[in-house]
């Protein structure tokens, strides 16, 4: 874990006007693990007080990649950073995905910008099957940059199948069945919810990704807590997650 | 230029002025990756209570201009726990460790002194009497000079350590609660703790918060913790350690003219875990530009 | 879809709850080169006096994070010459004019009321009780439920206008002062004026401002703000008018629904001038959006 | 007066670090008088709070230009903005000097970045004698840019004169004893406090531009008082002045 003073190397604007940044940052490439987070420090100034985070979106060599979209006033911050500039990244933080053991088949599910995890992941699954779940409210909503076998569900219909990426993840049960598999999954907690209910009842292999409001990212502030399953209080999400078994933890 | 930092509040002697607060350093583990604890005057551990607590539901924290609301409702491991699980860590590290203490109940505050008590990896107690977000106690006792006065008098009477009691900025005149634990033998005040502050989703109607109030803290709150510390130092003659909003070394400087002897260190942790050692660095520059050969000659060395 | 924007406040009717705050605004005609005040559901004259006030000598500003710190002294040209030279220009303005009074004695209140009763184009009085920056009265009042009551009661005796208190916000429970407001015959409170605040130059050690202390004011105290009417709304049953740190719609619909009928704009005019006309864009827009056909509906709506 | 969205056109580093900024703002450029001056935004959020004053260094067509130095988080943020930005601009503000009336030489007494507004002064001061007394604590804080006649002071005696500017105007009678001349000065109150005995013990005629800090910058705070000689109270430095007479105030 470095406080890092990354070098600011470029932004491209993907499909949908979603944004990819490449910073230099050595450091936190080297030992970035796929579902890991960074807090990026969005400003030069005291405003915004806190840090923004994101998730590790890609690695290459010694630089990182954060995927994001304009938000609110910390994301509209970074859209303005011109390469050359010095970006204060915290990080990687908190536990990523488990992809080692004993499976053959990956099973994405990604909702909005969910996807933001999955390239880096999508690199560590080679010799896997992997199908891509990639949901959005509409078209330009689903972001299927850096996935592989791509399946799109939009809400409004506009692009694939009409309907959330967990209803058509329950649809193509050929595709997995009978195959080894685990699911990697990360987007809004009602995506994950309904996810958390099908794999605990179907018993599926599954990791959650979860997205909360934080401070410190890495523990001091007990500000992102996550309900126990086992009614034993809470977990922090940015040191005992973001990736969660859906066991252990209740939306 | 030799500068001498230390600085010392009653029997307490501290190498330098800076502590990192309770609740922004959790038990020091975390951010011992960060930091190097040790270059500090020392750290603040989380408020313990006598069992332990869960602390708030989610939502506990939410930004807002300059600042940031939390509940966090004083989740903590509880006392006995911290003496198996933390002091461990903490005895390890080469800078002062002051416990911070919360309860319910005037009774529960002595209870938990007296089993700290034989602990010598503690070096001073600081009593909140002043979080703002446990319904029990918290609050309420913190508007009360008479039952601020009772705990320090109890507290007092079971401990030998410095004894440090937190107060709370929501208040008419804090200087009364001051002059109350001088009275009743409280070696210092920490001033402050959070302002009572709330934020509401305009969709939901709902606040964003769920314990509805939380406490504000960060760089908005700096001018108001200033004027709090100021008003106690014209007023009683206690040492004080200022805490609220400070992000840099000049925000020290600041709070130590106004009367401050030492600083804690809050929401800035959350920012950059190093703040504390930069800032070390930034008071010993700015002693050598001033020709400052001792940091404590700024305490209360306001020109009004 | 029409959207009706009105609010009452007891017998006073604006066209929209968006006001003004005293002393961000003058006596309407400097800031009415930017903005069109006849769109505005009103305006909040600066304090008044019997006798004219020079006010504070300088520094009486310093920017702080997200905030600032003033110390004007009430500056302000005394009720004659204010009905002489001031009533003219706001006469001819399409709003509501409120007239708000500052004093350093019952007496004072008691007297500039009376003097202003007559003038028509004075809709309501808004009593400062809450000046955070006069030596004589001012805070003290604010912070004394008693004196607070016995204002409340002896203006009402002399004003068949709309009477509106302003309130401190450095007190315990703000809700005790609107109590005892309700109680003699006030017809709605402001909250919340500026919080006591400092700042030091750590070259020369002095107070930046030169009253040494100064009032913080602006987005910094907004979850303040908040949580002070929000306290005041579940407490007591009368009409407040939320002040503190808006800067655009969203804040106000905050407001609304943390319990003010009305809300005040102050720092935000130094910034954007044309601030309150672009906030009722904003907040009719919001009323489309989520199909709220009466804008006062969302007084106190907050889902608790 | 007006809030213009101006666009940033071009920021220009003059000798010794000093920016020159140019924005395309036609409803200022058309009613600016010399002396007068504009409340910046700086940012386009909400921090830092408040808006920045600066003079008016030149109006070219319907361009302004504003001259600064880093001094804080305000300044230092404007150094940052690229063309095409929008500038919010509150402005012409103030009374300016009067440059009208029975004179044919003209004394800039300039100290720092006094300087700022006498470029656009000395435009309409066509057809006078004019002298620039040009002071700064050393030789890389004397700022010449767009000044006639330059006469160079500093503290440290690294360029041209060693003292003020104020003794160096002393003692330069000459230039303008026997003529019919007005002093016009910007600077730190110091330098404007020894100008301003000067002139009152000598009757010159004078108008100092004066500095001091200020949140709305068009009369309704009561932020920038000034003390009366009169001993009637204040006047205040953004409505009444920047530029007063002399014999009006006490510094
Ligand atoms: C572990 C983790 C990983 C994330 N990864 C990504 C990613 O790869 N790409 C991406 O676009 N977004 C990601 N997010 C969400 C991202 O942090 C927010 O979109 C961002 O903080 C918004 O900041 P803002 O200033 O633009 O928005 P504002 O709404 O102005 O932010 C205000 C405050 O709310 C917090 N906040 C706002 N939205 C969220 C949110 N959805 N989750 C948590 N806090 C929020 C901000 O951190 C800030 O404190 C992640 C969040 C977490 C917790
Ligand atoms: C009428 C007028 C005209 C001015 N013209 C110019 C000019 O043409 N060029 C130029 O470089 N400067 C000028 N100044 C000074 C300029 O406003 C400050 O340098 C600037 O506000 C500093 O902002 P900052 O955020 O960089 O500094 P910070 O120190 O971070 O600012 C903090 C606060 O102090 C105030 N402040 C700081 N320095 C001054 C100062 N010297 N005078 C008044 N307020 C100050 C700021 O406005 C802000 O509110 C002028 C000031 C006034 C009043
Ligand atoms: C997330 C968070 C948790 C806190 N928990 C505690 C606590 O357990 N006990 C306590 O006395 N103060 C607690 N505080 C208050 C801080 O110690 C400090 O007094 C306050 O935050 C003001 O300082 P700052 O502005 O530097 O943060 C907490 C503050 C924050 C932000
Ligand atoms: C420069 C300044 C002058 C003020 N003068 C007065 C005043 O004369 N009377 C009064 O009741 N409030 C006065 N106030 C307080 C405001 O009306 C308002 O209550 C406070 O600023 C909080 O609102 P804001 O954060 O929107 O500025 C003043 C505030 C400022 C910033
Ligand atoms: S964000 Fe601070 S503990 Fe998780
Ligand atoms: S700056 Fe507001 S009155 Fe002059």
């Amino acid at each position: 874990m470095f406080i890092e003073k990354a070098r600011f190397e470029s932004i491209e604007h993907l499909e949908n006007n979603i944004h990819l940044i490449k910073v230099y940052s050595p450091s936190i490439a080297h030992s970035a693990k796929p579902g890991q987070f960074c807090n990026i420090k969005v400003s030069e100034t005291d405003f915004p007080l806190l840090r923004r985070p994101f998730s590790v979106c890609n690695v290459e060599g010694e630089h990182v990649y954060f995927m994001f979209d304009i938000h609110g006033e910390g994301t509209k911050l970074l859209t303005k950073k011109i390469s050359g500039d010095e970006l204060d990244i915290l990080g990687p933080l908190g536990k990523g995905f488990d992809y080692e053991g004993d499976f053959d088949t990956a099973v994405i599910v990604a909702g909005g910008l969910g996807s933001a995890p999955f390239p880096f992941l999508t690199k560590y699954l080679t010799g896997k099957n992997i199908f891509s779940f990639v949901g959005g409210r509409s078209k330009n909503l689903v972001i299927k940059w850096g996935l592989q076998n791509v399946l799109v569900s939009t809400d409004d219909g506009s692009e694939g199948f009409k309907g959330t990426n967990v209803e058509l993840f329950q649809l193509k049960t050929e595709l997995y069945q009978n195959k080894k598999f685990r699911v990697f999954a990360c987007g809004p907690n009602p995506m994950l919810k309904a996810l958390q209910g099908l794999c605990i009842a179907k018993n599926y292999d599954c990791q959650l990704s979860v997205e909360c409001a934080m401070a410190c990212g890495f523990g001091i502030c007990q500000g992102c807590p996550i309900e126990k399953s086992d009614g034993d209080g809470y977990l922090l999400v940015c040191k005992d997650g973001p990736v969660f078994n859906p066991k252990d933890i209740i939306f | 230029m030799k500068i001498d930092l230390s600085i010392t509040i009653g029997k307490l002697k501290l190498k330098n002025p800076v502590l990192l607060a309770s609740g922004t350093v959790g038990y020091g583990n975390e951010i011992a990756q960060y930091t190097d604890l040790s270059k500090l005057g020392g750290i603040v551990t989380k408020s313990l209570s006598l069992k332990p607590r869960k602390g708030n539901p989610p939502q506990r924290i939410v930004e807002t201009p300059s600042g940031m609301l939390n509940a966090i409702g004083l989740a903590n491991v509880g006392v006995e726990a911290f003496i198996k699980e933390k002091i461990p860590f903490l005895k390890e590290l080469d800078t002062t460790i002051i416990c911070n203490i919360a309860a319910s109940t005037i009774e529960e505050y002595v209870e938990c002194t007296k089993i700290l008590e034989p602990e010598d990896t503690i070096k001073a107690f600081e009593i909140n009497v002043s979080c703002p977000n446990v319904k029990e106690g918290g609050l309420e006792f913190g508007n009360d000079t008479k039952a601020v006065g009772r705990i320090t008098e109890q507290v007092r009477a079971v401990t030998k350590k410095p004894l440090i009691i937190k107060l709370s900025p929501n208040v008419s005149r804090i200087s009364d609660f001051a002059k109350v634990i001088k009275q009743e033998g409280g070696d210092a005040v920490s001033a402050i703790n959070t302002l009572v502050g709330t934020s509401f989703n305009i969709m939901t109607r709902r606040p964003k918060i769920k314990n509805i109030t939380g406490g504000l803290s960060g760089p908005a709150i700096k001018p108001v913790a200033l004027a709090k510390v100021l008003e106690i130092s014209r007023n009683v003659d206690i040492p004080i350690i200022g805490i609220g909003g400070i992000m840099n070394w000049m925000d020290v400087v600041e709070f130590m003219i106004a009367g401050a002897s030492a600083i804690q260190l809050g929401t800035v942790n959350f920012i950059n875990p190093n703040a504390g050692v930069e800032i070390i660095e930034g008071l010993k520059s700015y002693c050598e530009k001033t020709s400052l050969t001792k940091l404590s000659g700024l305490t209360a060395s306001y020109q009004i």
